[in-house]
């Protein structure tokens, strides 16, 4: 077994590297990601070992990006775009619902939209404004999309790599506050698959569901809580869109209450429709209602207060102590 | 903006009129054949819009007037071309071998698309004005790293130019000079809106802001078109990148069966455009220049007629989906919510007999 | 009382003129908004009788028409933007995200962004693609915006004056299917504020939630439904978001069932967020799990098929079988 | 696209050169106004800069060399104009009297804007590129109905040229007439992208595409940038219409705090540069055509550095926002998920004293 230790960022530019040189029509494009090797250095090294027509730095137009990649998949390439940041995705929100998403459909399955888009999202690192959004819910709705999320370096370097083999357009979503913290990367044994989740610490008294940088935030409450002499199952899920609904529902038949966690909005998201249907799949298990830890129904706030904003350990124990009060 | 110069061959009195730029090289024969084009998608496009009027169709997007801009275009299409319309492109369906029965799909409301887009080398038509400009420019990338003898075309319209993926399109093609040419119908309007709600000079303009050629042709003169597409697509497919042609025409009909032109537009106008109708003047031409009989376009109306009849009657059977089918190609690959809906759909009832 | 029998359509457009009228710097721009009157009619007349300048026919561009709409209401205007169908939104997502939602909170509550974007939404009309979308759930998970639905001429009429009246921008979704349906429009008593849910059928069995098209769909079933001894509670959303919660509540602690109802694909959407939160709220109340009858994870379909893909009687009856089926 | 003409009054050498369009109408003594004001704008940004490094910041985006683009432009702002920057127009911000400390804001994270932009009628930063040029035209046509004697201006780059959003404004502005001015800081980087990573020809052309004005400046010259920029806000006021202004300059520094040129730009470009720096210029023309003394110089050397140090201490005694702050203008009108929010953080003792 071969294994490296590598941040998560790294181990992208691995995993693209890797894709690269397996499969010829692999491409990158997107801003700066050229000799910069992007603002998170995750393409570093990949125009100058791959050239400049496989790694394209292009003018700055995210619907151009998409909207060209679009075309490219109907070519039989399989590009992988970078969005700076995900406040900059919406420009090309038209052409992910209404190409990207549907053209398989619409040309009864004759183009594949073997597209990624990679977006490094989520806050927590102390930027302005735009540079710390959770759009991940405006694609989970977006039926034809699928939205997976690495949280750790292993992971990373496999499902960037399932997510170009996939013959299914995937949104990619990268949480940045994740992107310099180290791995072990088995580079011979794949991970499971990304739409797998998967339980990152095992417990009985409460399934946390969650994904993105809160699986790390999550992991230390769990830490916290069995100070408390509380078991909390963390169930991390990799895949956004689909969820794996039978390994959560497992977890919840075991624990009977749910919190689900994450940095985004809560209204209408990913989180909300994980609790509602949880609710409705294990209503007699269900010992507490499922509360939901997320960020609230504002803009993202300036960074000197986003520790406050964004789902801490403080917030999910408090949550726990919340189901955790119910009787069945 | 209607006084700028334009590339015309054959005048509205169907004589045909020098240009210092471009010469006609098409025969005699083949300029009929052009004319057989025009007089099958005009005759189709009637029968549609009647089938539409009898509740065949949800709705329907008319050619007429444009007959020579799409067939002009369509014919300079090398067969290893791609091209990429926007939604009433008939014409260069027509010429890319769509089956007619195909283009009335998506408008009959069975399909979202209508046609194998890699069989014909012809994308579905994109109804979100603009984005399939930016997907032809993609396209065209990809057959730069292919080093392929291609090009591709995208067409859309005097509204279509003010999008914003248009802009990026150009931009993109600019810079990576792609093998790309922008076919621009000016047809007068967009919708209700005339072509001063979308610009104050020309459009064919635009693509000077870009550093690529722009050039207007007399849209409705066939002879014309083709030569000016033709010289686009050979620059772009020998590395000389892309350009812009607007042609200029005029839309004869509602905008779709759903609009009523009366609202917003003068009988004059379209007076104006009836004399320059594409099709009397290449009809003129062959008889007068090349002493072409009445027999030959009977023979023609002929065939366009009995196409019609063939459209209606394979419309008339055309069965509808089935309601899963809802579920067929979401996903390239396994997906559990796609499973679940069908499943629940079957267990409504509604699967039909799947 | 003057009332008068107008379809919603009618009643929008008396909405318009009565809001153009009451204050001049209210102002209209979209597509074919002029001599047209749009492609539904809901704006004939006003450029005859209110001008150019305050009924803007607008170049092809959507985000242009939104980008537009914030630079007229940062100079105290009160634009009333016209999306020609919901699956034209897209192009504007950017600036509705970015800019729209969030001026007000961004130059510190200086610019008020009372603007208002209408959009004819859902299907059920036969249309072809892109004409038929729900796209509601993307605005309602977007802090900073409103979202308001009328769903008869009544509420039409004034809930358009409300949301043009509002400092708030507002997300003014107009189910299209019911645009041609008659109702007495009473122009001297205001209906209820926009964000109070309306119940519009009492039941003790069921609650049902829902807004937009599917109100006239549930009203329906509630009739098919007490042929069978069910008495279904149909509750009109109106206000998107927010959600009028307490009413919500207030109905399931009665019925101690819920189903929700909307035309919307069902993954991170409104539906299942009210689920969610319902779910929450009214644990111990709930007798059974709630479900949602909703569009599915497609592309809207081709338009023959869409009377399976859109919430029908059939299958909200069956829906209150399944919530009926559970003993508590 | 280096090798295009553009109106230039001071040459890189101090001396003023004649133009056949364009004369100067300052004084010398407003002339060392504006030299002033770009010795403290460079003094400011350079503290800026320095305060990120020592951690008071989270980012700053220099504006180091575009110094005379910024107070030419900046100046010829009437008061009752008003601009729309994106967000690296310091220099813009000083001008509309904007307090220094309020530029900092934004970057120290303690707010998402930092001004009021209708005390200042100077808009927020936009950091979504292309997105306040739609803004600005819309503020314009606002103008317009109102009748009233003001002009904006709207700020972006070599980079945002290229989003959709700047087209639209593009077409907004020529179909209505708007008294709007385009103006591009052409500073040749968006971010590690050369500028013909956005276009292949000069970028002032774009205007050409629309029908109106499109004129490229030394974007390194105060004087020729006044002027230009005086006589497109003149128009647009006048009622000609808008107009696009193309400063060619160049960014001399990072693109913001967290960027690292080095990887991308070479040493012998920026040393090009550096021999037309903006201020070296006005300075030397100062001193060899009006006598001007080094002591003039040193005083408006004391008096920025003064400034800097007010900077820094206003900016270390900058208060935190209070967490419950973030619900405080989302909504204008009450709203219960916001009222949630905010008892939701007081529940969890992260309200402070509130
Ligand atoms: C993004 C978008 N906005 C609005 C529409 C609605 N719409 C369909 S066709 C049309 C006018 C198009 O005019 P033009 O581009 O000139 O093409 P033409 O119909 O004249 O061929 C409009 C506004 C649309 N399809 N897509
Ligand atoms: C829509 C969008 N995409 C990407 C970015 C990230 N980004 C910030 S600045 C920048 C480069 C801008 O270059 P230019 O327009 O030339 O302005 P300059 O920074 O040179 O002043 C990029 C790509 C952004 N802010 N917005
Ligand atoms: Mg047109
Ligand atoms: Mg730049």
């Amino acid at each position: 077994m071969t294994t490296e230790n590598l941040t998560m960022a790294k181990a992208i530019n691995e995993g693209l590297r890797g894709a690269m040189e397996k499969d010829s029509k692999v491409m990158l494009i997107g801003e700066d990601i050229g000799k910069l090797g992007g603002v998170f250095r995750v393409t570093d090294g990949l125009q100058k070992d791959f050239g400049e027509l496989r790694v394209v730095d292009a003018p700055l137009a995210e619907s151009g990006i998409v909207g060209a990649a679009v075309g490219l998949a109907m070519r039989g390439y399989r590009p992988v775009c970078e969005i700076q940041f995900d406040g900059f995705v919406y420009p090309a929100f038209d052409q992910i619902v209404s190409q990207v998403a549907k053209q398989h459909a619409r040309s009864g399955g004759v183009y594949k939209m073997a597209l990624v888009i990679r977006i490094p999202f989520e806050g927590g690192i102390g930027a302005i404004e735009h540079h710390s959004e959770s759009p991940e819910s405006y694609f989970a709705h977006t039926a034809g999309l699928r939205v997976y999320s690495p949280t750790n370096a292993y992971d990373a370097y496999w499902m960037i790599q399932e997510a170009i083999a996939s013959d299914d357009p995937v949104i990619f979503c990268e949480p940045k506050s994740r992107y310099w913290e180290k791995a072990e990367v088995d580079r011979e044994t794949p991970a499971r698959p990304a739409t797998e989740a998967q339980i990152r610490r095992a417990g009985s008294d409460v399934t946390v569901v969650t994904y993105g940088a809160s699986v790390k935030t999550c992991l230390r409450a769990a830490q916290a809580a069995e100070g408390e002499g509380r078991q909390l199952e963390v169930i991390d899920l990799r895949s956004i869109s689909p969820v794996d609904y039978p390994t959560l529902a497992a977890s919840v038949e075991k624990t009977g209450r749910v919190i689900v966690v994450s940095e985004a909005p809560p209204v209408a998201s990913v989180a909300g429709d994980i609790a509602a249907t949880l609710s409705e799949m294990c209503f007699y298990s269900l010992r507490a209602p499922i509360v939901r830890v997320s960020g609230y129904h504002v803009p993202y706030p300036p960074s000197r207060i986003e520790e406050e904003y964004l789902p801490n350990v403080d917030r999910i124990l408090d949550a726990v102590d919340r189901v955790m009060e119910f009787e069945s | 903006m209607d006084e700028v110069p334009m590339i015309q061959l054959l005048n509205p009195e169907g004589e045909r009129v020098s240009n210092s730029e471009y010469e006609s090289s098409l025969t005699p024969s083949e300029i009929l054949g052009l004319y057989r084009d025009m007089a099958i998608i005009r005759r189709l496009c009637n029968e549609a819009t009647s089938l539409q009027r009898q509740g065949q169709l949800a709705l329907w997007a008319p050619v007429q007037g444009q007959e020579a801009a799409q067939i002009g275009a369509g014919h300079a299409l090398a067969a290893n071309d791609f091209s990429f319309p926007s939604y009433r492109e008939h014409g260069i369906a027509w010429k890319r071998g769509v089956p007619p029965l195909d283009w009335l799909r998506l408008f009959r409301g069975v399909t979202m698309g209508g046609w194998d887009p890699v069989k014909y080398r012809h994308s579905n038509p994109t109804i979100v004005i603009g984005n399939q400009a930016l997907n032809a420019v993609g396209y065209a990338m990809g057959i730069q790293r292919d080093a392929a003898d291609e090009a591709v075309m995208t067409f859309f319209g005097d509204g279509g130019s003010s999008q914003g993926d248009i802009h990026e399109a150009c931009v993109f093609a600019g810079v990576f000079n792609a093998p790309v040419v922008f076919f621009i119908q000016n047809n007068h309007w967009a919708i209700s809106e005339p072509t001063i709600r979308q610009t104050r000079i020309p459009l064919f303009h635009r693509a000077s802001g870009y550093g690529f050629p722009g050039v207007r042709v007399d849209g409705n003169d066939v002879l014309a078109v083709y030569e000016v597409t033709k010289r686009a697509l050979d620059n772009a497919r020998s590395g000389n990148g892309p350009s812009l042609i607007e042609a200029f025409t005029y839309r004869m009909g509602a905008h779709t069966t759903s609009d009523d032109p009366t609202r917003y537009r003068l009988e004059a106008e379209l007076e104006t455009w009836r004399l320059r109708d594409p099709l009397e003047r290449v009809k003129s031409y062959l008889v007068r220049s090349h002493n072409e009989q009445q027999s030959t376009f009977d023979d023609i109306a002929a065939e366009a007629d009995q196409m019609a009849l063939d459209l209606r009657e394979g419309l008339l059977s055309l069965p509808d989906p089935a309601p899963l089918s809802m579920f067929d190609h979401v996903y390239a690959e396994p997906h559990p919510f796609i499973e679940a809906g069908r499943r629940e759909l079957i267990d409504l009832g509604f699967g039909g007999d799947a």
